[in-house]
C-alpha cells in the first residue's frame, strides 16, 4: 500500500511536470489547461486512465491540487460545474458505458458543459423515491413526462442527471431509470424559482415530451434508484471538504452585530457566548470526524454536523437580526429578484443570510430526515409501520 | 380583572373584520401591496374607514365612535391574520395617542377627527428600538432640521409627529406631510407589508406643537401602546400560520402518508399550539388593561405581551416554512410574507429581552 | 333552566340550613358531619337522592361548599381521599349497581374508607389499554394475577379500582373488564414505591392469585375500557379547580433565589423574566379556559395548559437550581426514604420541588401523548399506522 | 492544534478503565458508596492507584508516571460513564495541582509522592461557584480559625489545603486531616455519588504553606482545571445515558411498538447524540489544551467546555429519565443516579452562564 502509494507519487510528479512543460498555467487558456490535465490524467486521479485520470487512490487529489495551484492553476471549474465534476463524473464512471464517459467526462472536466441534478419534485421532497416523473420506451428512445425542482445552473446547463419512473407497477424504488438528458431538447422548460431572499438560485424544469435516447440510459431499467445513490454518495465527498477557520460563517457576523449594536449588553453577551460555543464546537466536531476518518475509525460524529449546522446557522442569523435591532428590519439592497452570480464565494449581509439560512433545515435532507437517520442508522433505533413498502407505487397515496 | 373572553359585539365585528380582510388582503392582493410604493390602497383605507375602523379607536366628543383598545385589539388580530397592508398602526395606535395625550382640544379635534373619518393618516419619528431619548431633529429658529429613521409609514402620512429639539425645548411638532425642506424616502425593509420611511428635514417650518404633555412621557406611552397592538397582530399571525402549518400537514403525502400523522410535525405544530394560545392569553389581557388605563398593571401587561406574542409567532412562522419544506422557502409561497412580518414585529420598539428587561423592573426583581 | 337553579338554590339552602341545625360544625366530629352531610344529599349535589346527592346541576357544589366553610365545616376528606371522592363515586354511579352504590358511597364520602386507583403496570404506562394483570373467572369469583403501579395512598386504602385482562383473544380495548378490589383481601400486597426524590408518594400493588366476588364487578365483563374512561373523565374535574394567584407555584422559589443569590446579574434577570412571563400567560390561559367553558365555549387554550405546564415547571425549577448556585448542590434535609405526609398541602423546597418536577412530563399523561392528543384531537392531524389495532390482545408485540 | 483523536494506548487505558469499572463501579456498587459516610471504598482507591491512574497525572520526578490531561481526560470520561465515586477529582485535580503550582520541592516530593502511590487523598477549599475570592478562613497568631463549606471529599482527605488569611498574608495552608481543632461534617448534597463536606477550623494548626505562587492565582487555574475534566466527565455521562436511553427504546413496548421506533422518541435521542458529539469535541479540545499549557487558548477552551459539557450531560440525562418514563422517576432505577451527578456538575465551580462570562472576556466581546 505503502509503495503504491510512493509509486502513484513518482508517476503523478512526472505528469504534473509534463503538464506545467506543456501547458504553463500563466500563458495557457484555463480551458486548455484543464484540457491537457485531463488527458493526463490529473482530473480525477482516482477515475482509469483514459477517463481522466490514473487509476490511483483519491488521496493524491489533494496533492496534484495543490502542486498545480502552487504553479498558477485555478480550478474554478470544479465550483462552477461541482454537480458535473463533483458527482456527475463518479456516476458516470460507476455506471455509464465506455461510449458515455468517452462523450462527457472530458467537456464535464473543461467546463465546456455544464452539468445539472434533476432528482428533487414537487411532490417527492424528503420521499425521493416517491417520484413521479414519467418515462416511457417509444423504440429506441423514451418520452420524459414531469416536473423537476431546486435544480441549480440547470438555465446554463447542457446535460442533466435525471431520474424518472418508468415503472409505476412494482414498490418505489424498483421503478426507476436513471437517464442524462439534453437541456436543449426540445419540451425541456427552466423556470428561475424566486426564493425568500428574492434571488433565484434554483430552477424548475418542466418536461413535456421529451425524447432522450436509450444510449443516454445509465444503468439498467428499473436500476434508478441505485445510480442515484452512486450520485448522492459523491455529493458528500463534493461538499465535504476543509474545516473553516474559529469564529468564521455566521457568527462572525453575530460578533460583529454584538460589537456594533450590543456591546455591554449582558444578556446578549450570554446568548452570543452560549452560539460561539456552539459553532466552535461544531467546528471541532467537523475536525474530530475528519481526523477519524483519516485514521479509518469514523465515529458517529460526522453524521451529526448536518442537522447540528442546520439548526445553529438558523439560530446564529436570527439572533444577529435581533442584534442589529431596528436595523435587522432592513434588506439592504432590497429584493432584486436576481439570479445569483455565478462565483463560490459570494459575501451575503447578515440579512440576506438569514433568509437564506431558512433553508439549512430542508436542503439536503430535511432536519426531521436527519434525525431519522441518526436515529436509526447510527443509534440503531427501529424504524417506523411502513405504509409504502411492497406496495405497487401507483398505489400509494399521495 | 376583565374577562379575557370577548363580548358578542366583539365576535361580530372580528367575523366582519375577517369578512373584509379575506375578500380585500388576499395573499395577492397583499403582494400587489408590497409592491407599491405608499404599501397601501387608498381604496381600502376609505373603506375600513367606513366600516369605522379607525373611528372605533377615538373618542365620540372627537368625531369617533368611543370604543376601546379591546375592539383595536381583535382588529389587529385580524391584520396579522391577513397581513393587512396600511398605514394603521402609525394613525391609529402612534399618531392618534400622541395627539390624544399631548394635543389640544383644538388638536384633538382636527386630528383625530380626521382620523376617525379616514381623512387624515399620521406618523410618529417614535424610537424604532422603542428606547425614547434624546430627539434625532434639531430646532434652530423654529424651523426643523434633521434626520428620522424608521418611521412608520413616514413617506404617506398627512401629517407627521416629529419629536425634536433640546432641553425646555424638546416637544413634539406636527409637521405636514407636503411641508418644504421635507424629505420622505421608503426604506429597504425587509417585511413589505410594513413599510418605514426615513423623513429628513432641511429648515422645514411645523404646523403645530404638542404641548399638553412632555414628549418623552408621551412617546413612552406611545411605544407602550405600539407594544401592546403589535403582540395582539402577532397573536393572529401564529394562529394563521398554525393553520396554514396543519393544512398543509394535512394533505401534504410523503412516504405514502400525510406528513402530519408524522410524530415529529404533530408534535412541532402541538408546541405552535401551546405557544400561540400563550401567546393570546398575554395579548389578550395587555388590551384589557390598556382599555382599563391601570398604568401600574400595563407596564407588567405591555412588556408581557410584546416579549411573549412577537417571539411566538417568529417561531411559529419559522416553522410554518419549515412544515413546508422547500415550497416554504419560495417566493411564490406565503409562508415567507408572514415570517417577515413576524420577524419585523419581533424587533420593531424593541427586542423581546428589552421587553423581559421592563417587565423584570415592574415585577420588582 | 334559570329555573331550575333557582328551585335548586332553595332546597340546598334548606338542607345546608339542616346540616348546619343537626350537626354544628363546631361541636361535631368531622366523619360524622361528613356523614349527616351525605345523609341530606349535599356531598355530590348532583349524585341522585340517597346516594349522597339531589340530582341537581353540579355547578352548586361550589356554593354548598363555600357555605359550609363558612360555617366552619372542612373538607379534608375531599383533599385526602381524592382518588374515591373524586374519580371513584363518579364511576359508581355512572356503571355501579344500586347495591354497590349504597355499600360504598357512604364511607368513602365520610373517608371511612379510602380508595386507590389500580390502572398503570410496569408494562403499560402510555398504552393504558395493553394492561396484562388477568381475571380469570371460578365460578362467581374471578382470580387476579398482576401487578399494578404509581398507586397513590393504596397503602391506607381499603378499597381499589381495579382494570383487568380477562380476554386476552380479543382486540385490546374489548378484554378489560373493571373490578373493585379489597385491598384486604389475600394475595395483595402493597409495596412502597420511592421515586428520585427519596420519598414515596406511590406504591406497587401486587395481586397474587387475589379473589374478588363477581358482585365486585363495575359494568359488564368486557365493557373495562369504556368504565376505565368515566374514571379518568372525573380525574380532570378532580384535579381541575381554582386558579392560582400570579407569581405563585414554581417561579415563585425563582423570583426568591434571583433575589438572594443572583440579583444584580442581568443574564438570570432575563431568564427569570421569560419564566416569569411563561408562567404568568399560562396562568391566564388557565382563567382565559376556564371563562370559555363557564360562557360554553371552550376552545383549545385548557387542553394546552398540562404540556404547558409540566415543561415549563420543570424548567423554572431547573434553572432555580441554576440561580441558587452551589446551594443549588444540596438537599436540605437529605433523602429520608419517608412516605410523604397525609396532607394535601406540602410546601417542599425548591430542591425538593426540582426533582419531584421531573415526573411532570410523565403522570397523568406523558408529554409526548399530550402531543398527540394536541396534534390529533385539536388540530386534526392523522393518526399513525398503527400495529396493535383490530389484532388480538396476545399477538401484540410487548 | 492537536489533534481530536486518541492513541492506541490511550484507547487500551479506556478500556482498561472501562473493564474496572465495569467490574468495581457497576450501579449495585455505586448505590452502595452512595450509603457510606466516606463515599467511596479504601480497596478501591489502592485499586486504582495499583493500575496507575493517580500516578499518570504526577510527574516522573515526583513518583508519578509523567502521563498528562489527555490520559485523565480518558479517565474522567469512563468515571462520568459509570459514576465513580471516589476522591478522584478532589485530590488529582484540585490537590494536586495546588502542590504542584505552589509547593516547595519538599511538598511536591510529598504530597504528590504520596497521590501518585494512592497513600495520600488531597481536598482543597475552592470556591464552589468558581470565583476566586477572599479566603473564607481567618489566620490569627499563626491558627486557622473558619468555616469553608462545598469542600469536595473535605471529609475524608488526608491533607486538606486551606485558602486562608488576608491581604499579604493570604495563603494556601495545609492542614493535616486529623489536625485538633478541625471538624468535618458531610454536607447534604443531592448527588449522592460526589460527596462535599463543610469544614471548620477553631485554632487548628496548620502543618505546612504552599508558598510558591499566590493563592488566588493557584485556585484560578485549579478551578479551571477542574472545570476541564468535570468537561471530560460529563461527557462521558452524556455518552452512557445516550445509550441507556436507546437501549430502552429499543426493549421498551407500547402500542406494540418499541418506543424508540416512535418520532417523538427517535428524534430527541438524535438531539441528544447530536450534543453528545457536540460535548465530547468541547471537552477533548480543553484537555489537549490543558495538556499543552497553552494558557491563552485554555481561558476559551475551558469555559467553552464546562459550558457546553456540563449542559448537554444535564439535558441528556433529564432526557434520559423523559424516555424511561414511570420507571426513570424510581429510586430503584438507575436514571437519577446520573441526573443528579450531571446537575451537580452543571452547579458545580460555576454556572453555564458564568462560563460562558469568561469565554466572552477571553474571546474579546
Amino acid at each position: 500500500m505503502s509503495d503504491q502509494t510512493t509509486d502513484g507519487r513518482a508517476l503523478i510528479d512526472q505528469r504534473i511536470q509534463q503538464l506545467l512543460d506543456e501547458a504553463p498555467p500563466a500563458t495557457t487558456d484555463d480551458q486548455e489547461f484543464w484540457g491537457r490535465q485531463f488527458d493526463l490524467g490529473l482530473a480525477w486521479i482516482q477515475f482509469p486512465e483514459g477517463k481522466g485520470g490514473l487509476g490511483l487512490s483519491p488521496r493524491h487529489q489533494k496533492y496534484i491540487d495543490k502542486e498545480l495551484t502552487d504553479a498558477g492553476a485555478n480550478f474554478r471549474n470544479k465550483q462552477l460545474n461541482l454537480i458535473g465534476i463533483g458527482m456527475g463524473g463518479g456516476t458516470l464512471v460507476a455506471h455509464g458505458t465506455d461510449g458515455q464517459q468517452d462523450r462527457w467526462l472530458r467537456p464535464m472536466w473543461t467546463m465546456e458543459e455544464f452539468w445539472c441534478q434533476l432528482f428533487s419534485e414537487p411532490g417527492a421532497g424528503s420521499d425521493l423515491a416517491g417520484l413521479s416523473t414519467s418515462a416511457v420506451q417509444d423504440g429506441d428512445e423514451w418520452i420524459v413526462n414531469g416536473q423537476k425542482v431546486w435544480t441549480t445552473i440547470a438555465h446554463i446547463s447542457r446535460w442533466g442527471m435525471l431520474v424518472t419512473r418508468t415503472d409505476p407497477d412494482v414498490p418505489k424504488h424498483a421503478g426507476l431509470t436513471y437517464f442524462v438528458v439534453d437541456m436543449e431538447s426540445d419540451g425541456v422548460d427552466v423556470r428561475p424559482l424566486y426564493q425568500i431572499t428574492g434571488e433565484a438560485e434554483f430552477n424548475e424544469v418542466y418536461f413535456d415530451d421529451v425524447h432522450i435516447p436509450d444510449e443516454n440510459r445509465i444503468g439498467e431499467v428499473g436500476q434508478g434508484w441505485s445510480v442515484s445513490m452512486a450520485t448522492l454518495m459523491n455529493e458528500r465527498v463534493a461538499i465535504g471538504g476543509g474545516t473553516p477557520p474559529r469564529g468564521s460563517g455566521a457568527i462572525s457576523h453575530a460578533v460583529t452585530a454584538f460589537k456594533e449594536h450590543a456591546a455591554g449588553d449582558d444578556v446578549a453577551r450570554d446568548e452570543l457566548a452560549r452560539l460561539w460555543i456552539e459553532a466552535e464546537a461544531l467546528r471541532l466536531t467537523a475536525l474530530r470526524a475528519s481526523e477519524n476518518a483519516k485514521q479509518g475509525t469514523p465515529g458517529p460524529e460526522g453524521s451529526t454536523a448536518k442537522l447540528n449546522w442546520a439548526d445553529l446557522n438558523k439560530e446564529i442569523s436570527s439572533f444577529t437580526m435581533e442584534l442589529l435591532g431596528s436595523e435587522g428590519m432592513l434588506l439592504p439592497g432590497g429584493y432584486d429578484f436576481s439570479r445569483p452570480e455565478l462565483t463560490a464565494n459570494r459575501t451575503p449581509s447578515p440579512h440576506r443570510l438569514f433568509l437564506r439560512a431558512r433553508a439549512n433545515s430542508i436542503e439536503g435532507g430535511t432536519s426531521e430526515i436527519m434525525r431519522n437517520i441518526l436515529g436509526e442508522r447510527v443509534l440503531g433505533l427501529p424504524g417506523e409501520p411502513r405504509v409504502d413498502k411492497n406496495v405497487p407505487w401507483k398505489q400509494v397515496p399521495r | 380583572m376583565k374577562p379575557l373572553i370577548f363580548t358578542e359585539e366583539q365576535d361580530l365585528l372580528r367575523q366582519t373584520a375577517r369578512k373584509f380582510l379575506d375578500a380585500r388582503s388576499a395573499p395577492e392582493r397583499v403582494r400587489e401591496l408590497m409592491d407599491t410604493g405608499t404599501g397601501f390602497a387608498q381604496d381600502d383605507w376609505n373603506e375600513v374607514a367606513a366600516m369605522g375602523w379607525q373611528a372605533m379607536a377615538i373618542p365620540e366628543e372627537y368625531g369617533g365612535a368611543g370604543y376601546g383598545w379591546v375592539e383595536q385589539s381583535v382588529l389587529f388580530e385580524e391584520h396579522g391574520r391577513a397581513l393587512f397592508c396600511a398605514p394603521y398602526l402609525s394613525t391609529v395606535v402612534l399618531g392618534a395617542s400622541a395627539v390624544e395625550l399631548a394635543g389640544s382640544e383644538e388638536q384633538r379635534a382636527e386630528l383625530l377627527g380626521g382620523v376617525a373619518s379616514g381623512q387624515r393618516r399620521l406618523a410618529v419619528t417614535a424610537p424604532a428600538d422603542g428606547v425614547v431619548g434624546g430627539a434625532p431633529v434639531e430646532v434652530r429658529g423654529g424651523a426643523l432640521y434633521g434626520t428620522a429613521r424608521f418611521v412608520l409609514d413616514g413617506h404617506t402620512a398627512d401629517t407627521l409627529v416629529v419629536h425634536a429639539g433640546t432641553g425646555g425645548d424638546e416637544s413634539l411638532y406636527l409637521v405636514d406631510g407636503d411641508a418644504d425642506g421635507l424629505t420622505r424616502e421608503p426604506m429597504d425593509v425587509m417585511d413589505l407589508t410594513r413599510k418605514q420611511a426615513t423623513i429628513t428635514l432641511d429648515g422645514t417650518q411645523p404646523s403645530g406643537r404638542l404641548e399638553g404633555a412632555p414628549a418623552r412621557d408621551v412617546l413612552e406611552a406611545v411605544v407602550t401602546r405600539a407594544a401592546v397592538l403589535l403582540a395582539c397582530e402577532s397573536a393572529g399571525l401564529s394562529q394563521r400560520v398554525l393553520e396554514m402549518g396543519v393544512e398543509y400537514a394535512r394533505t401534504r403525502k410523503q412516504f405514502g402518508r400525510a406528513i402530519g400523522s408524522f410524530q415529529a410535525i404533530k408534535h412541532g405544530l402541538a408546541d405552535v399550539l401551546v405557544g400561540t394560545e400563550s401567546a393570546k392569553s398575554a395579548a389578550y389581557h395587555a388590551a384589557r388593561v390598556l382599555q382599563e388605563g391601570d398604568g401600574e398593571e400595563l407596564a407588567i401587561a405591555a412588556p408581557m405581551a410584546k416579549a411573549r406574542a412577537t417571539q411566538v409567532a417568529y417561531e411559529a412562522a419559522a416553522y410554518n416554512i419549515q412544515v413546508h419544506g422547500g415550497i416554504g422557502f419560495t417566493w411564490e409561497h406565503d409562508a415567507h410574507l408572514y415570517f417577515k412580518r413576524a420577524k419585523g414585529a419581533q424587533l420593531l420598539f424593541g427586542v423581546p429581552s428589552a421587553w423581559r428587561a421592563r417587565l423584570a423592573d415592574a415585577v420588582g426583581f
